[in-house]
């Protein structure tokens, strides 16, 4: 018994200390010729419903520049590391990524506590971290002239969205009456508290105003409210795949055309519109990007994407393909893989993104046009797209 | 204002009926095993799985995807009921909860590895929308509640009556006694267990037409709305699991109409907190009325 | 304290559980210095008795007096902890875990550190008293025979060697009055002698008094200085041993319970 | 090969004592041999390994099977980084307001939960783990909901002439493995006290331990409120090192963590848990090297605890401390 078990014993303890050497030695030979890349992702747990299509948007722009040759002939190396979307193995993730993987640049994460808790790291560490799907205007409040200057986000703020909408569905649609049904996240919340600041303007008013939590299912109750509080349209700051559940709920209590959605949650994909189409007529959707955008360069993505995947790509496989893009031109204008000299280029960069130019203010922080469409007849149909400066508060 | 009242109580009914099918089977595994089953909302995720896969891939009809999606959850929980659960026979409570913790972990990720961690969409069922009362429904969640009172009325048929069933009561009231008798305590809690599994998959397959998006991580929430229930069910009683499973379908939908919607996950647990305050031993006995 | 009151004094104690009285009005006590007995059919409510009597339960009425101070109401612990009242269960009990050593050294802490904030190390230094401790625990193994094995495991040991050091364990306190239930149940006959002379000598040299439930008669006979029986809850008769055991009342009670 | 056999006796020597150097130097100066992820890594652990600390105390020593810790954690990090945020207060104000603030607040809970048996002890102190995550969101005045707090200062002590922040990694780690290195001391004093043979009582057998004089109601209620203090304390390590605090501290995979850690190292026993987070930290770690199957590969290894290493790693620790311990 004592033999065996001291035995069990030792062979674990070498098990264990043999993978984190082997895996502390896995250092590259050829490093100069490769830019190391890493992406922080939750990958398994329940957020890894996100994680998962960043992942695939960031390997299909990765396989096409290495297959075209690289960046002026240095190939991009991937590495992932799964951040089960918590602040604590997130930045374990990222520690990994710069110390044992020597990568020099990061995308990532979708949480945003979890972007703020990798900030530091990436500014000690000198690294440069590159936000594609965290909507916390904290990120860049605190980023470039705000303090961490190797932080960057390709992702927009909730404030130019909340604007965006609330403006149209006011003076285009004539509504006055709102109810709130968002996501409680700081995503959602943020939105509604940008969406509060400018509906008065626009004579609109709040009834009714609820939350609901990753992965909720049953809206019946609160939209039985909705119902009978007269609202005119729904202000959702919603989880992607939450949209057709709220959408098929809509129809189920008879409420279809007679309140309409606005906000964001890829209200625009084929699926969601199938789910509920009578539902969605009418939706009012701000986003970064949507799946039939006429642009040759998003509709390539689609297609590679659902060919190499063989599913649609969503909001946040397109957000970390397009991250790719921009580092790849970002190093390719900077004429090396050097940080320091990226990061020069990414802020005086004029990207061309599938949706329009992109170009980052002293914070950081892109100015991304954000496209706004109305489902007609079943088909996202776009109204415009627009770019706003962002106010940051004095500090 | 009483229509507002009656349509939420309904809604509450509709949602219980969801918790109970699965919470049934959990309180049952408790009442054999005396293990709180972490991984129990895993097979309500592997049953929608199993039923996405037939629409999606097999293109078979919902009717068909129902089987398929149970079925495969019995597999696999017969599989784990063989590994681990039978071993677990008088095990302390803390390898039940790292063992069932483990086995949750092992699954969700084994779906989101094996078909990619993003939602998928169901499609199927019957989601048309009927008038009752003066309020309307989808067809499906009729659909639930009616399976739902049809699952109740044969498990206290079952339990009364089938050799199963008194063999669950025997071991639920006393293990030890089991042996003596020649009752083979681990086979009854893997026949528990596979019975439960199963029934949270069809819990699973029934409710994927009305909450549509189907992911690996979705098991956990449904395990942790079941947690209060069967808590305050009494641990191992039926017909207690199904009172809480109302009630707290009815409190969260009375908590999300006239509080917030985003106090409803905090329902459970509050309301159960609140109970063992007045009640330490819960609403129901704890002695296994299967 | 006067040395002429009894060590323990129950006035007119009841309890009922729902609709059934366990125990109606039963008053009795105990002298300084005495082996009493208490014996009864079975459900003749002795348990009860003794577990409102030790503060494990609460009783519906009546009064428990140790040394002149009510104690009704009291917890178990601070019945053995501040009364110096110690009793057994009828199953026996040992912290299985522990060698025997630290089961002894356990049922003397709380009785060197009374209070909370001394057992955790605050206050005077407590070094000397653990080791004080220690070595009473020793003396009473030694006593108890159980020197040989004092650093087994207790669950390793036999039923017989547990009762031994459940009878050890109580005498750590020092106390005043010490409540068996049942301390012969299930042990065999070598055991049983030794267990009763660990309670004589208590008696004797330490002066502890005892209240023994007991079935076995002829323990009863042979340590107890009086007798109080009980039957359906009452006190039915009190008494010396050998009267007792002639007594009309007590045989039909046995024989028709 | 067994490493009690090898040894021939006569030749056997103590080796506990330059072990025992070895373990501190290589504590001392692992900032130095590793990578500063490796560094990282063992914040983390010493992070864990305080409310581990609480949680053995409550599980291994006085059996009572909690899962409220990630409940205390995230009050600790709360009370920490609003102290850091807004009144700009030293670490050790912080610290201490933490393990002050958890340790209270334990008590109002301990009263109603610790009355339950079993199970329902376990889903009400859930519970707490989840009603404090709705407060967290909810209370958006004091919490900033979900936006979190962030931007949480560096520690800094103020000591008169001696003020200093620290700063990096490496300072970062001998903070947490000076505070880690006096909690596991206070754990260990209390095991060693006679209270802790008292909540061992308990755990062996509370109606005995009752009989013998043990207020067993009024140890539980204290062993919960120090297992939340060193919760609270983790808390604030935690706040200062990843800088931001959100609802999500309040977790029950956190919960969970910190059972493995003292299961896995082995229930009852100080060093168990310091091995037990060393252990945990170092697996998930290591695991990464395959990150789409990482959490299959951590379930299978919960199951491998329960099944082959039931009593955790600590017998095997002791064993071996023995074994080197040489001949008498």
């Amino acid at each position: 018994m004592t033999r065996t078990i001291t035995r069990r014993f030792l062979l674990v303890s070498a098990a264990v200390v043999s993978t984190t050497i082997g895996a502390g030695s896995m250092t590259t030979v050829n490093a100069a010729e490769t830019i190391k890349l890493g992406i922080v992702a939750p990958m398994s747990g329940p957020n890894a419903r996100y994680g998962g299509f960043s992942m695939h948007g960031a390997e299909l722009a990765v396989k096409d520049i290495n297959d075209a040759g690289g960046i002026n002939g240095m190939k991009i190396e991937l590495f992932n590391a799964d951040s089960q979307g918590t602040p604590v193995e997130g930045v374990s993730a990222t520690r990994r990524l710069i110390d044992q993987d020597e990568v020099s640049f990061i995308i990532g994460d979708v949480s945003s506590s979890v972007t703020l808790a990798m900030q530091p790291v990436a500014e000690d560490a000198e690294v440069l971290l590159l936000n594609a799907a965290s909507s916390n205007p904290k990120i860049t409040y605190q980023a470039g002239v705000g303090g961490f200057k190797w932080t960057y986000r390709n992702y927009p703020t909730d404030e130019n969205r909340a604007l965006v909408v609330a403006k149209y569905a006011a003076e285009q649609r004539g509504f006055t009456k709102f109810a709130v049904l968002s996501v409680d996240s700081d995503y959602g919340r943020s939105a509604v508290t940008f969406t509060k600041k400018y509906l008065p303007d626009f004579k609109g008013e709040i009834l009714s105003e609820d939350y609901y939590k990753e992965g909720e299912v049953d809206f019946r109750s609160v939209l039985a409210k909705i119902r009978d509080n007269g609202a005119q349209a729904i202000i959702m700051y919603g989880l992607a795949d939450t949209t057709p559940i709220i959408a098929r709920q809509i129809l189920e209590l008879g409420l279809a055309g007679k309140v309409t959605l606005i906000g964001n949650g890829e209200f625009n994909t084929e699926k969601t519109i199938k789910a509920a189409p009578k539902a969605m007529e009418g939706a009012i959707e701000a986003a970064a990007w949507l799946p039939q955008y006429d642009s040759p360069a998003s509709k390539a993505f689609v297609e590679k994407f659902t060919a190499a995947y063989n599913e649609a790509p969503n909001n946040h496989a397109y957000v970390h393909w397009d991250t790719v893009n921009l580092l790849a031109q970002a190093i390719k204008e900077a004429g090396s893989a050097d940080k320091e000299a990226v990061r020069e280029a990414l802020s005086k960069i004029k990207y061309k993104s599938p949706v329009g130019d992109v170009t980052f203010d002293d914070h950081n922080q892109a100015r991304l046009p954000m496209i706004l469409l109305q489902i007609e007849n079943g088909k996202p149909s776009i109204k415009g797209a627009y770019t706003a400066e962002i106010q940051y508060p004095a500090n | 204002m009483f229509s507002t009242l009656l349509e939420q109580v309904v809604n509450g009914i509709v949602t219980g009926s969801v918790y109970a099918i699965v919470a049934v089977g959990m309180t049952m595994i408790f009442g054999v095993l005396r293990a709180i089953n972490f991984a129990h909302g895993e097979y309500y995720m592997l049953g929608t799985f199993g039923a996405w896969f037939a629409t999606d891939y097999l293109g078979l009809s919902y009717e068909a995807s129902i089987v398929v999606g149970v079925l495969s959850t019995v597999v696999v929980a017969y599989v784990v009921g063989q590994l681990v659960m039978r071993r677990m026979v008088g095990a302390p409570a803390e390898s039940g909860v790292l063992a069932t913790l483990g086995v949750a972990l092992i699954l969700q990720n084994t779906v989101i590895f094996v078909f990619g961690g993003g939602y998928k969409f169901f499609s199927g069922g019957y989601i048309e929308p009927v008038s009752i009362l003066g309020f309307t429904l989808a067809e499906q969640r009729i659909i639930i509640l009616v399976v739902c009172l049809l699952v109740f009325v044969g498990l206290e048929l079952m339990v009364t009556y089938s050799r199963l069933g008194m063999a669950m009561r025997a071991v639920s009231q006393n293990v030890e006694c089991c042996g003596v008798v020649g009752i083979d305590v681990p086979q009854v809690v893997l026949r528990t267990f596979v019975l439960g599994a199963a029934l949270a998959a069809l819990s699973g397959v029934l409710t994927a037409p009305v909450n549509v998006s189907v992911y690996g991580g979705m098991g956990e929430l449904i395990t942790f709305k079941t947690l209060p229930i069967i808590i305050m069910g009494g641990l191992g009683n039926v017909r207690g699991t199904f009172v809480a499973a109302m009630i707290l379908g009815i409190a969260e939908s009375l908590v999300a109409t006239y509080i917030g919607l985003q106090y409803r996950d905090t329902v459970g647990f509050a309301t159960l907190i609140l109970m063992l305050m007045w009640r330490p031993h819960g609403l129901f006995s704890t002695q296994a009325r299967f | 304290m006067n040395a002429h009151l009894p060590i323990l004094e129950i006035k007119n104690l009841s309890k009922s559980y729902g609709a059934v009285k366990a125990v109606n009005d039963v008053s009795m006590h105990i002298n300084r210095g005495e082996i009493a007995g208490l014996i009864g059919p079975n459900g003749s409510g002795k348990s009860t008795f003794f577990d409102c009597s030790t503060g494990l339960a609460r009783p519906d009425t009546g009064k428990v007096v140790l040394d002149g101070q009510d104690i009704t109401g009291w917890s178990l612990n601070r019945i053995a902890r501040e009364g110096r009242m110690l009793r057994s269960f009828q199953k026996t009990v040992t912290f299985k875990a522990l060698d025997v050593e630290e089961n002894l050294i356990i049922a003397g802490q709380m009785f060197t550190f009374p209070t909370l904030a001394s057992t955790f190390g605050l206050g005077k230094l407590s070094r000397s008293r653990i080791a004080a401790l220690r070595e009473r625990a020793r003396e009473l193994i030694k006593m108890a025979g159980l020197w040989d094995v004092r650093h087994q495991p207790a669950g390793n040991l036999s039923g017989g060697q547990q009762k031994l050091i459940q009878f050890a364990s109580m005498l750590m306190p020092e106390p005043k009055l010490i409540l068996l239930d049942e301390p012969m149940a299930g042990i065999n006959p070598k055991i049983i002698e030794r267990v009763v002379d660990t309670i004589q000598y208590a008696n004797k040299s330490l002066g502890v008094s005892f209240l023994v439930i007991e079935h076995n008669i002829d323990v009863v006979t042979s340590i107890c200085q009086r007798v109080v029986v009980l039957d359906q809850g009452a006190k039915l008769v009190e008494g010396l041993p050998h009267d007792i055991i002639q007594d009309q009342r007590v045989r039909e009670a046995y024989l028709g319970g | 090969m067994s490493l009690t056999d090898t040894a021939p006796q006569a030749r056997r020597r103590d080796l506990r004592i330059p072990l025992a150097a070895i373990l501190v130097v290589a504590a001392l100066a692992a900032p130095f041999i590793g990578t500063r992820y490796v560094t990282h890594s063992l914040i983390i652990a010493l992070i864990f390994m305080l409310p581990a600390h609480g949680l053995n105390l409550l599980v291994g020593y006085t059996g009572l099977l909690s899962l409220a810790q990630a409940a205390f954690f995230g009050i600790g990090a709360y009370t920490a980084g609003l102290l850091a945020v807004h009144y700009d207060t030293p670490f050790y104000v912080n610290l201490l307001a933490a393990g002050l603030v958890s340790g209270l607040l334990a008590l109002p809970l301990g009263i109603p939960a610790l009355r339950l048996r079993a199970t329902s002890f376990v889903m009400c102190t859930l519970g707490f783990v989840i009603i404090g995550q709705a407060i967290a969101k909810n209370w958006i005045s004091v919490t900033r909901g979900d936006m979190g707090l962030s931007g949480i200062p560096k520690p800094y002590f103020e000591l008169g002439p001696l003020s200093f922040t620290v700063t990096g990694t490496t300072s970062f780690y001998y903070l947490a493995l000076a505070v880690a290195a006096l909690g596991t001391l206070a754990a260990w004093a209390i095991v060693r006290s006679p209270a802790g043979r008292n909540m061992v009582a308990i755990r062996e057998n509370e109606t005995l331990a009752e009989s013998l004089g043990v207020p067993t109601w009024r140890y539980k209620l204290i062993v919960f409120m120090i297992s939340a203090a060193f919760a609270g304390v983790g808390g604030s390590l935690y706040a200062h090192y990843l800088t931001v605090v959100s609802p999500l501290t309040f977790q029950m995979y956190y919960s969970t963590t910190m059972l493995i850690i003292v299961l896995g190292g082995g229930a009852g026993m100080i060093s168990g848990t310091v091995f037990g987070s060393l252990l945990f930290v170092g697996l998930t770690e290591a695991l990464r090297v395959a990150p789409e199957v990482r959490m299959i590969a951590y379930g299978f290894c919960l199951l491998v605890l329960v099944f082959w290493f039931k009593k955790g790693f600590a017998p095997l620790i002791n064993r071996f401390w023995n074994a080197i311990g040489g001949s008498k």
